[in-house]
Formats: C-alpha cells, structure tokens, sequence
C-alpha cells in the first residue's frame, strides 16, 4: 500500500512543504508508492501563477509539475479549501486532483506523515 | 496481537530543542519501548529537529541537555542516530566531512549523531515495525 | 486487547487547525492520543470525536490538567508504547 | 498624508489564530498590512476588518494571488517602510 | 507610557511564551513600565497546580509568581479565553486581571510585542 | 509628518532562515529603509532567529545564504548584529569566549554578529524611533 505525504502549509512563509515534497520525491526515487494531499491552507501550493523571485525563493510550480515524472502517484488536494482560498479549477496547476479529506481517505494509505 | 510481541521502531523527530517539546517526548518514548523489550532501530533528524545534534548548545545548567542526553541514550543503546544532509547543511550542522567540502571553520555534529540522506529514513520506514515521528507543537 | 486501526498522535493545542482537522478524521475504530498541548483539549468545549481519546498524563500534570472523572482514559509513556505496537497504522499530527 | 494610529503588520495565513484575533483588534483608525502568508487573507472570504488593509505586493506576486481591481492596495517595501514612519505604534503578529 | 508583552501560546510545548517573559522581565529591569497578556491558548500559563516535573521542564508558575517582585506591573488574561478553557477564578494564579483583549484594551500601550 | 524624516530602526528577527521568511522580509526592509534615508540602529536576533548568525549554515548553491547576506549587508552599512546570548547559547550559536567559557569543542557565531544580553534589544527601543519585529509565519 501507499504513503501519503500530507501538506496542510502554505508555501514560501515556511520550509516544512518543501520537505514534505523532498520525502515523497524520496520515496519515490527508492519506488515506494507515495501521493501528496494539500489540504487548509496547504492548498495555495497549487495555485498557477506563482512569482517568487522578489522574495528569493524557487518556485514551487516547477518542483510539483516533475512530481509525475519522479514517479510521485498522484497530487490530491482536498476541493473545500480550494474553495475557501477562492482556487477555481482554471487556477489550480495541472494534473490535481480533488477529493474530500476525510476519513475514508486516509484508509486508502498505509502509511500518513507531515513533515514537522 | 500482545503488547509483549517485540517490535521495532524508526523515530523521526522534526521538533527542535529549546523551541519545541519534541526531543523530550520522543526520548521518554524510546526509553519506555526499550524497557518494555522493543528494538529502536534508528532515530532519524529531519527538518529544525536536525538541531538535536548540536555539540554546542550549552543551556543553563538546570536545564537538560537535550543533545547531550540524546547522545548518550544512543551510545548505551547502540542506536543509529542519522541528521537529514538537506536539513543539516541549511541550519548550520555539519560534521567533520562537510566542513572540509564547504570549506567552513569549524564542524559542530555531536557524536554518534552522523549525517546522510532521506534514505536512511526510507530504510527505517521499510524495516522497522513502526515509525513514530515527533513533531514541533504550537 | 482491541484492535486499533489509526492511533492519532495530536500534539497541537485546539487552536491549532490540525487539532479539529483530527478529530474530524479519525473513524470509530481509530484511538486518539493526546500528547503535549493537545492534552488542553481536555479543558475546551472541542468538538467531539468519533474515535476513543486517550491523553498522556505526564503532559496533563505538567498543564495542571485534571481528569473529569471518567471522561478520559490516561496513560504514561509504557502505554503509550503499547498503543503504537496494537495500532495498525500511526499518524502523527 | 493621514495619520495611521496603529500599523498592524500580519504574516500569518487565515488559518493560524493571530489573524482573526489582529482583525477584531484593529480599530478604524489602524492600518492592516499583509505580508507573507498573510496575503493569502485576500483569497478567503475573511472577516472584514473595522481598519484599512494593505498588501505587500512581492508576497502577493509570490503567491499568484492577484488584486481584485480596488479591494485592496498595495504595497512594496519602500511603501511599507513609509507606512511605519507614518504609524505612531506598530504591532508585528 | 507602558509596553504589553502579548503571550498566546501555551506553556511548555514551545519556547516562544518563556522568552517573551525574559522580554518582560528584561523591561522591568531597566525600569521600563511593562504588563503582560495571556490570550488565546496563553491563558493555560495561568492554571495552577502545574506539575512538570516529568516532562522535564520547570514550572512557569514559579517565574509568574515573580513577576510582580521583579516590577512587571499586571498579569492580564482574555476572560472569554479563559473560559473557553475552563479557567474559572478558583483555578487561575493569585494576581491575575481578567480583562476584553479588544482595540480598546491595546491602545493604552505605546508598544506591544510578541516573543515569535 | 512626512515620508522624508529621518527616521531610525531597531529591527527584531525572531524567525529562522530555512525555516520562516523573515530573514528575507526583514533584509528587504531594512535595505528600504536605508534607501529611503532612515538609520538602522541596531538588528537584534532573538528565540530561533538566532540561528540567522551561524557561520556554518551550507545551502545549495542556487538559494540564498542569508547569514552571509545579512553579514555583508550588516558591514556594509556599519550596523551593529547582535544575537541575545540566552537564545543563542540553548541553540549552540556561540562565539570564541563562548566556547572558551563552556569548553565547547569550536564556536560558529558568523562575524559581524556579536552577543549580548536582552539589554540590547531594551536600548534599541529606547533609543530607536520605531522597533520593527520579524516574526515566522505558518
């Protein structure tokens, strides 16, 4: 069964999404089935647009759209925080998918951490 | 299933000393399941938790020192204590090795803390009954 | 001994947004520990959880934290050992 | 240039307990301005505050969070610099 | 006029409320007026009978019964906090003054500060 | 009151770098307010924001590495950087006489930074026009 790496901060204010995105890609590399879940304000991560040159960070954009390619099996994002931060479908990045955050979500992993 | 079937636990701490409750929790936590006859196959530092592994934090003195009681629970056990290198090497924490490659003036890892990559956590999560991770609080 | 399938490790206050995100995710077969600040859950109103809720005593006592009688199930650092080796999944919040 | 009594500045997203404790705080002659996480206040439907609220515009640029035409003004850090001369106290959250 | 130390964390899970009392009491100590506030989840520093022993922390009862010695000139709590935590009077510190953190309340200090 | 009245600062970072923002945010004002004819009186470090004086700290190449950033910046400008020593010492940031007194195997304190106790902080407000804080986010 499958791990899911849960990412419920915004980005750029901390580094805790980050390295919650270097463990999924990590276990990804060593071909553990792993998935992301954005969820509270965790979801602002999938916003399109994102310009963080002013403030001197990468941008996120970029690192979530190779998460296919290392093999990361899926973005999920819970779609009621989507909606409480205003992200309609035509904002969000790429290959998301929403679901409902609940409890029958999380039985579908065997495995659920956060990064701190 | 018993409480007396020994298992075996990778702990992750990403709390630091002196900011956060983490290292405590965690170390009362590997105490008791090694009593109790459970194997602690690691301890692996990730994010702010990777302060853990100062040789330099000196708090007042009725104050535990929570990388040295760390350090010293580790010796006694024989438990492999690992400090994430992304972790480490943005917060300032190196060993011996790293301070040679980025020519830095000084290393401060307190032994038997080493430094290495995520997948020594990847390892621990594969092998070991339980992971347990001990998080920063609020 | 019962089967427990999710032991909840909560360590944040109820102020915190994962404190009701939680509570709102454990299911009824699940055990939620309270640990650190997650023990003043204990003192609030908070919205009740599904699952059983457990609190570590340790934390309680530093808080000044007193059981109502019977409303939870305490248990020191043993025990809380003994739930993570009976749980099948951990999840620390 | 008016004079701002207050300059609330609030680095915090809706979702962590300063925000909504900052908002009911500042009074009408206040200013909020949002930086960092706190420019993700202009994307939720938030409580309104009572005081004016700025945004600081390389946090909102950041974010991909783009102004409503007129809900908001922005700010850049001269501006902001400006803004705390102008305040006679400034509260950081 | 006086400065307003703001504590809303709650005791031993961070350092943040510890620090803001050095902040305190470094004020009091070059004899500048300062009070502090307990709100939110900062209210729990004010319950009595906190016994940390065990998690291997000193009880920061000790230092908030100094605090008036060392010149701090008022320990405020929310009201609607505490109740919320089920602070009744019997159970709060002694020389505690419940007060309504609203606007009113900081506009009688010409600072306020938070430790983190 | 207009913008153009000298005004002066003492700046409080009490968010770590690799860890919040507030190094950048309090960089990017600090240089605003230089640029807009302002002093900066002092930048003081206090709680995890100490950790922004590490001499030690080894991102990767293509990230900025604030404790050098905000040295160069510090020099520059001949602004005092002054970490508050009980921060500091519970979070192994120390300088020589640290070390020395403690007996700690090497210190990591990145000049100009120094330490010194909460009076520091108690002096800038005194002395400065307006004290800003930097706190980390969420």
């Amino acid at each position: 069964m499958s791990t899911l790496i849960v990412i419920d901060q915004p980005p750029y204010g901390s580094w805790a999404g980050r390295e919650a995105l270097d463990m999924a890609f990590s276990l990804a590399a060593f071909d553990q089935p792993v998935s992301l879940l954005f969820c509270g304000a965790g979801v602002n991560w999938l916003r399109k647009g994102q310009e963080p040159g002013t403030i001197r960070q990468k941008s996120v954009e970029k690192n979530l759209a190779a998460a296919p390619i290392f093999g990361v099996e899926a973005l999920l994002a819970d779609g009621d925080d989507c909606k409480r931060y205003g992200l309609e479908a035509e904002q969000l990045l790429d290959g998301v998918t929403l679901v409902q955050a609940d409890s029958q979500l999380f039985t579908n992993y065997s495995h659920t951490a956060f990064a701190g | 299933m018993q409480d007396s079937t020994p298992f075996s636990f990778t702990l992750v701490i990403t709390g630091a000393p002196y900011s956060s409750q983490a290292p405590q929790s965690a170390l009362s936590f590997a105490a008791a399941a090694i009593k109790a006859g459970h194997r602690v196959d690691r301890v692996f530092l990730y994010g702010d938790g990777v302060q853990l592994a100062s040789a330099l934090a000196s708090p007042p003195s009725d104050e535990p020192q929570w990388p040295r009681e760390w350090s010293t629970f580790l010796e006694e056990h024989g438990i492999p204590g690992v400090a994430c290198i992304a972790s480490a090497l943005r917060r300032g924490l190196v060993d011996e090795g790293e301070q040679k490659r980025y020519e830095l003036p000084a290393s401060n890892l307190r032994a038997p803390f080493t430094i290495a990559g995520l997948g020594e956590w990847v390892e621990g999560r594969m092998s070991s009954s339980r992971t347990v991770y001990f998080h920063g609080s609020d | 001994m019962t089967e427990i399938q999710t032991l909840h490790i909560l360590n944040k206050s109820p102020e915190h947004p994962r404190f009701a995100r939680c509570l709102s995710i454990a299911g009824p077969a699940d055990t939620i520990l309270l640990i650190e600040n997650g023990v003043l859950g204990l003192s609030t109103a908070s919205a009740s959880a599904s699952g059983k809720v457990l609190a570590l005593e340790p934390d309680m006592a530093a808080r000044g934290i007193v059981s109502q009688s019977g409303t939870v199930e305490t248990v020191d650092y043993d025990a809380m050992v003994a739930l993570t080796a009976r749980a099948q999944q951990v999840i620390s919040w």
